[in-house]
């Protein structure tokens, strides 16, 4: 049994944690007025083609601070060898995004690629999942229908084979970036197929003839995912990503690897917020004296969220299942962060609602997270088929 | 119950739940359904008829805010406390001429007097009033009802003061997540005419309750609605086969809102009723205020997460409800504020 | 809208105030000591029959707080006129119960009939109710088996007609003094029914031929609930309570008058762990300062659980449907008052679990409170059942 | 973790789970079963083994009370703090001849020093110890290990004492409703050698620390147990037509059982790592215990809900998980207190 990084993986922190005191906590106060876009979708797509010149100044700071990653050998660390990359372990990007959590700057340290596609096969390497390594284009996500969520059956949209295409016919709800991302990964269904079986994921351009944006849709966090219709969506066959048929299958495998980020994310946002807490109480020692033991208990959960991200990112490094571990934090994660971010606005008062305030930009944050990706109570039917398939053996180790 | 079950019928025939995405009305709408609820009665709730208003008992008002709340549409009788009655200001405040604010801020914290920062002192055929880094709700108001410390003794006064007299600093404004707007407001050596004193300590705690009584009321209709909208959400959507209603961790959801918003209702309105029959009944606003804005804050969490993706959305009322919660939980009394009074007690 | 008692009402609720004043208070040092078999079950069957002196003494203070009651005309307060009793509202047995819960002496306002057998016809009244009523017997309730409890299309237990009789066959689980009751409401269904269809009740003796008893129970809570067999027990067909095939209903019903009271009932015990607290807290400022929070907390729970309690008992005297309120009531009285024993503890701190200590009787008296008469998962159920069923409209009123 | 590995496989061949309603063992086989302990190094788990105990490092330990909590029969390795090994009463009580209590006493209520109550005072050739109201559990063992500030100073001493020396009064005893005893002490100048101080500080410190990493380690057997039994429990009951484990409120119950099982598991066996590794620990071994506590409690509450009337019934072991469990959220800090202690850091 050990508790530590790896030597290779403490160096990494430490080069991390270096770059965010001198470049990132100085730039916090910067920050502070930003847009709510720049909140957990980060600098992404939307920002990026953004004209308003308050948007263009943060890009500007943010491509800095990509530079200086680059220079610093920080960058594409997630990415595998063979693409160029660091090919760092799961454990080693929990704690690079733990350090990089610490400051309020939504800056990260990309480009992250959506797993999946390093499923591309032959030219669509080239034209797809390189010039995402390279950041050059950013891909959305289309699987959310109008009456379709976590449940494959319900899913709707078709991809019918004609001679060398497939025509995609359906709707995809919430695609983040969906109006402004280079290609979609869209998942339709073969006609006649039931449940995940059929179930295909394709790669269109978002320029496509047959795509088309009916509206982006507001929500409590800022972003502004898309309502995408497919009309008639003719794409060859060499856009299929993976194989026919198994598409559910990289939906779920897309989902899992995120998990333990996502639990991460909420952990650091979570610890802001907590800061900022304890900063209001040392200012008042009586109201120190009514909320240091629920700020106690906080600290204590956030322990608790800590060691099973580590450890669930562990298992997945060894090569073990860690679905079970990656549903425990998806849940326990984005639930504590929703208590903590409640109990943060009790103390602070009804001034911590201010827009640009952080607790409030938490508040707006928090909700979301909660449902998409797998709602809590996604998560906790897969806890419990797995407790019921295996019993307590589904928690050695 | 007949006066207040007549006004209910009123409120529900002049404005009906409507469209779930609007989230503002224009200008002519407003206005013309100002003047229809001035006309049955409908505004002003707790002024007398000779000041312009419409007064109810509270048993009334809660009622009446309960079903203005039912709809995320920024419209409902504004609350003008009766003390305003004696003050000069009070039909043009009454006709909607012109608007109050309550400057009530750090009384949020703790819901007494405790946390009273303005200062008020005697001066020459009036008073002067200090204080600064006092955040007001609607700063755009035109005037504001303040209660300030004596500068001597301790007593507390509550003030009706005009934003644009000398002295009154009001900046930094901004948006809250709930959409109204905050300023910070500053006062120098404010000088004001003895008639601008409206009321004493009784006053203040008179309004907190009272205010305790509206948001609790309001925490009732954002929590009905929102109830009855993830039944109806539930009953429809099917997932895995089956609808949500037969979920049992929806069922036990939406049980925890119905069991809770019964017994929110209840002490709601009995604080209500001891208010109209003049029993105390400032511990069970205080009460009902932290029970019921808690319990629409769960009502409408519940309901967003039925939804789903389109509960975090604009295009349903939910978010709205969730964020306009949280900020009541935080209005008149932060729930550990309450309990701790009540703990107090022997 | 009134809130208030009616002055009949509230003149009983005085007398009852004063009882507890001047009797009950006064014996509480009395009774501290006393074994848990007086609590919940208070002062019935097996605690009469005992011979052990120490409950005997007991018994005795009990007998004279009954005749004192009775010459106070406060004795068969809701026993219908028709059979000499006062038929005093439902509102008014709350405030009955909730004057008697101030003190922590088991005394109840006797005799209580089990309502369901107010359905006694004919030679029954003489044979079961009036003994009951008088005080001279005592009935036990079976209807769980070890295979079934809320759900009666699990009911094994059979009644098959045999000429004038009926041969009852099956085994029933936990009947609180099964052992030492005059006679057993036993539920069992006729060959060949399913569901509630054919559920039949019938009152038999306890010591009627086939009846037999094989073992007690022990609980958490002290009480001793048995195991019944009935092998093939031949019981005359005037013994069958109301009508054949109706006896589900008359377990609804048994179970839906009984709820109001088990919320006064958590209250009382509540409010009592409450003062204990509160009394402990006086003491010592620093403790004072570190639990007031939390002590308001739940005195603002209590308050709504009577305020729910009050108001359903008042719509069951006004003759409207109360389900929905007596659901309610059971659900939320019984797990406040876990919640509230929780933090008592916490509190009072390892000393408080000496089995004699007021609150280490209340923990153990309040776990089976949140299962037996219906658990919280079924009262769940109810609730959200006439939700779906009726929608808000359920809870006007 | 091959050694620990191997303490758990000798646990397990000698004491089955066995029948889930005992709850005594009589005298004979209670003693073999110490015979056996002792052979396969399952005694004494802190003492070195020059004073007769097989000590293992603190994540052993762990594994290993946490094996033994998973029954509710009364046994396991004694906890005997290796402050005691210095003392001329160590292998009479590595080898069962001499029992030994902790009489924390109120320190239970902080899980500091801050509670102590008994105070001690240096005289001719050793000591005296005075204090009243001391609640001592096991108050029949034969020694006392007692903590004790001194009268001037402050300093903090740790005391093994007899509890048939002349000073000693042991009154009042009491059951618990956990079955254990428990009685109050009382010392009244008691004199004792000063072989009798057998630590500091720091020693009474790191036995708090340590028994809370013990206090963990049986609410994680008591967990996996109650766990394990629903599982099964749920998978043959049906009710209205369904096994229990289709029923989501059953599922979601257990499910939330099932992730704070996963996190008290990594915490507590970080917390036993850093102590092995020489590393600060007593932080997260009071985080460790407050949560593994409270889990097991729930756990317990849980197994007897799922249970329904057998679940507080004496024949299933779930009631007694659940008195146990309660008790051990008491002892060494309450739960508001380590949160406090957490919140105050800086």
């Amino acid at each position: 049994m050990d508790f530590r990084l790896s030597p290779e993986e403490e160096t990494l922190r430490r080069q991390v944690e270096q770059f965010v005191r001198e470049e990132l906590i100085p730039l916090e106060p910067v920050f502070e007025g930003a847009p709510d876009i720049f909140e957990g979708s980060r600098w992404k797509s939307r920002a990026k083609l953004s004209r308003d010149p308050e948007v263009q100044r943060y890009i500007a700071v943010m491509e800095g601070l990509k530079r200086k990653a680059e220079a610093g050998d920080l960058w594409h660390l997630d990415v595998p060898k063979a693409y160029g990359g660091r090919e760092v372990s799961n454990v080693a990007m929990i704690a690079v995004t733990e350090e990089l959590e610490k400051a309020s700057v939504p800056f990260e340290l990309g480009n992250h690629v959506s797993n999946i596609l390093y499923a591309c096969k032959g030219e669509q390497v080239e034209r797809f999942l390189l010039p995402c390594i390279r950041g050059e284009k950013t891909a959305c996500f289309g699987l959310t229908e109008p009456g379709a969520g976590s449940d494959p059956s319900m899913m709707a949209a078709t991809a019918a084979p004609d001679g060398d295409y497939f025509a995609i016919n359906g709707t995809k709800m919430f695609p983040t970036f969906g109006d402004v991302a280079g290609f979609v990964q869209v998942f339709a269904r073969l006609p006649g197929t039931k449940g995940r079986e059929g179930v295909t994921c394709f790669l269109v351009d978002t320029g496509h003839p047959g795509y088309r944006v009916v509206r982006s849709i507001g929500t409590i966090a800022g972003s502004e995912p898309c309502e995408l219709v497919f009309d008639n969506c003719r794409v060859p066959k060499n856009q299929v990503l993976g194989e026919v048929g198994k598409g559910w299958e990289l939906n779920q495998a897309w989902l899992g690897a995120r998990r333990f980020q996502v639990g991460i994310r909420c952990h650091g946002t979570a610890q802001r917020v907590l800061r900022r807490v304890g900063a209001l109480l040392r200012l008042d020692p009586r109201e120190h004296e009514k909320f240091s033991a629920s700020l106690g208990h906080f600290r204590g959960e956030m322990e608790a969220l800590r060691s099973i991200t580590y450890h669930g990112s562990w298992k997945a490094d060894q090569g073990m299942d860690a679905r079970f571990e990656a549903a425990c934090v998806k849940l326990f994660g984005t639930e504590l962060l929703h208590r903590v971010v409640d109990f943060a606005l009790e103390v602070a008062g009804p001034g911590a609602l201010r827009k640009e305030h952080a607790i409030a930009r938490a508040f707006r944050y928090a909700r979301p997270r909660r449902i998409v990706e797998g709602a809590s109570e996604i998560q906790r039917h897969m806890i419990q088929r797995a407790l019921f398939r295996e019993g307590i053996a589904c928690m050695e180790l | 119950m007949s006066q207040e079950g007549a006004f209910l019928k009123q409120r529900e025939a002049f404005l009906p739940l409507g469209d779930p995405t609007r989230r503002a009305l224009d200008g002519d709408i407003n206005q013309s359904l100002v003047e229809k609820a001035k006309r049955v009665g409908l505004w002003a709730l707790d002024l007398p008829e000779a000041a312009g208003g419409s007064r109810v008992g509270q048993v009334a008002r809660v009622l009446i805010y309960r079903e203005f709340a039912r709809t995320a549409l920024p419209f409902e009788p504004p609350a003008i406390p009766a003390v305003v009655a004696r003050s000069p200001y009070a039909r043009k405040l009454a006709n909607g001429k012109l608007s109050l604010a309550l400057a009530f801020d750090e009384v949020h914290k703790t819901g007494d007097l405790s946390a009273i920062r303005a200062v008020y002192r005697r001066g020459a055929g009036g008073y002067e009033l200090y204080g600064d880094g006092i955040d007001v709700i609607h700063p755009d108001a035109d005037l504001y009802l303040l209660p300030a410390v004596a500068h001597e003794g301790g007593d507390v006064g509550l003030f009706l003061l005009e934003r644009n007299v000398v002295g009154v600093k009001v900046e930094r404004e901004s948006d809250l997540t709930t959409d109204q707007t905050v300023a910070r407001l500053t006062l120098d050596g404010c000088r004001i005419g003895s008639d601008h004193l409206v009321g004493a300590k009784g006053d203040v705690e008179g309004i907190i309750a009272s205010e305790q009584l509206r948001i609790a009321a309001r925490s009732l209709g954002i929590a009905i609605r929102c109830l009855d909208a993830s039944l109806e959400h539930a009953r429809n959507r099917v997932t895995f086969g089956r609808p949500l209603s037969s979920r049992q961790a929806i069922q036990w959801m939406l049980t925890d809102v119905a069991v809770s918003l019964r017994t929110c209702t209840w002490l709601t309105l009995e604080a209500a009723w001891k208010a109209d029959q003049g029993m105390p009944y400032f511990h069970g606003a205080a009460l009902a205020k932290k029970r019921a804005a808690r319990m629409a804050f769960e009502a409408a969490d519940t309901a967003i997460q039925i939804h789903g993706g389109y509960g975090v959305s604009k295009e349903f009322p939910f978010e709205s409800f969730y964020r306009e919660a949280r900020l009541l939980r935080l209005l008149y009394g932060r729930e550990a504020e309450i309990d701790r009074k009540m703990g107090e007690e022997a």
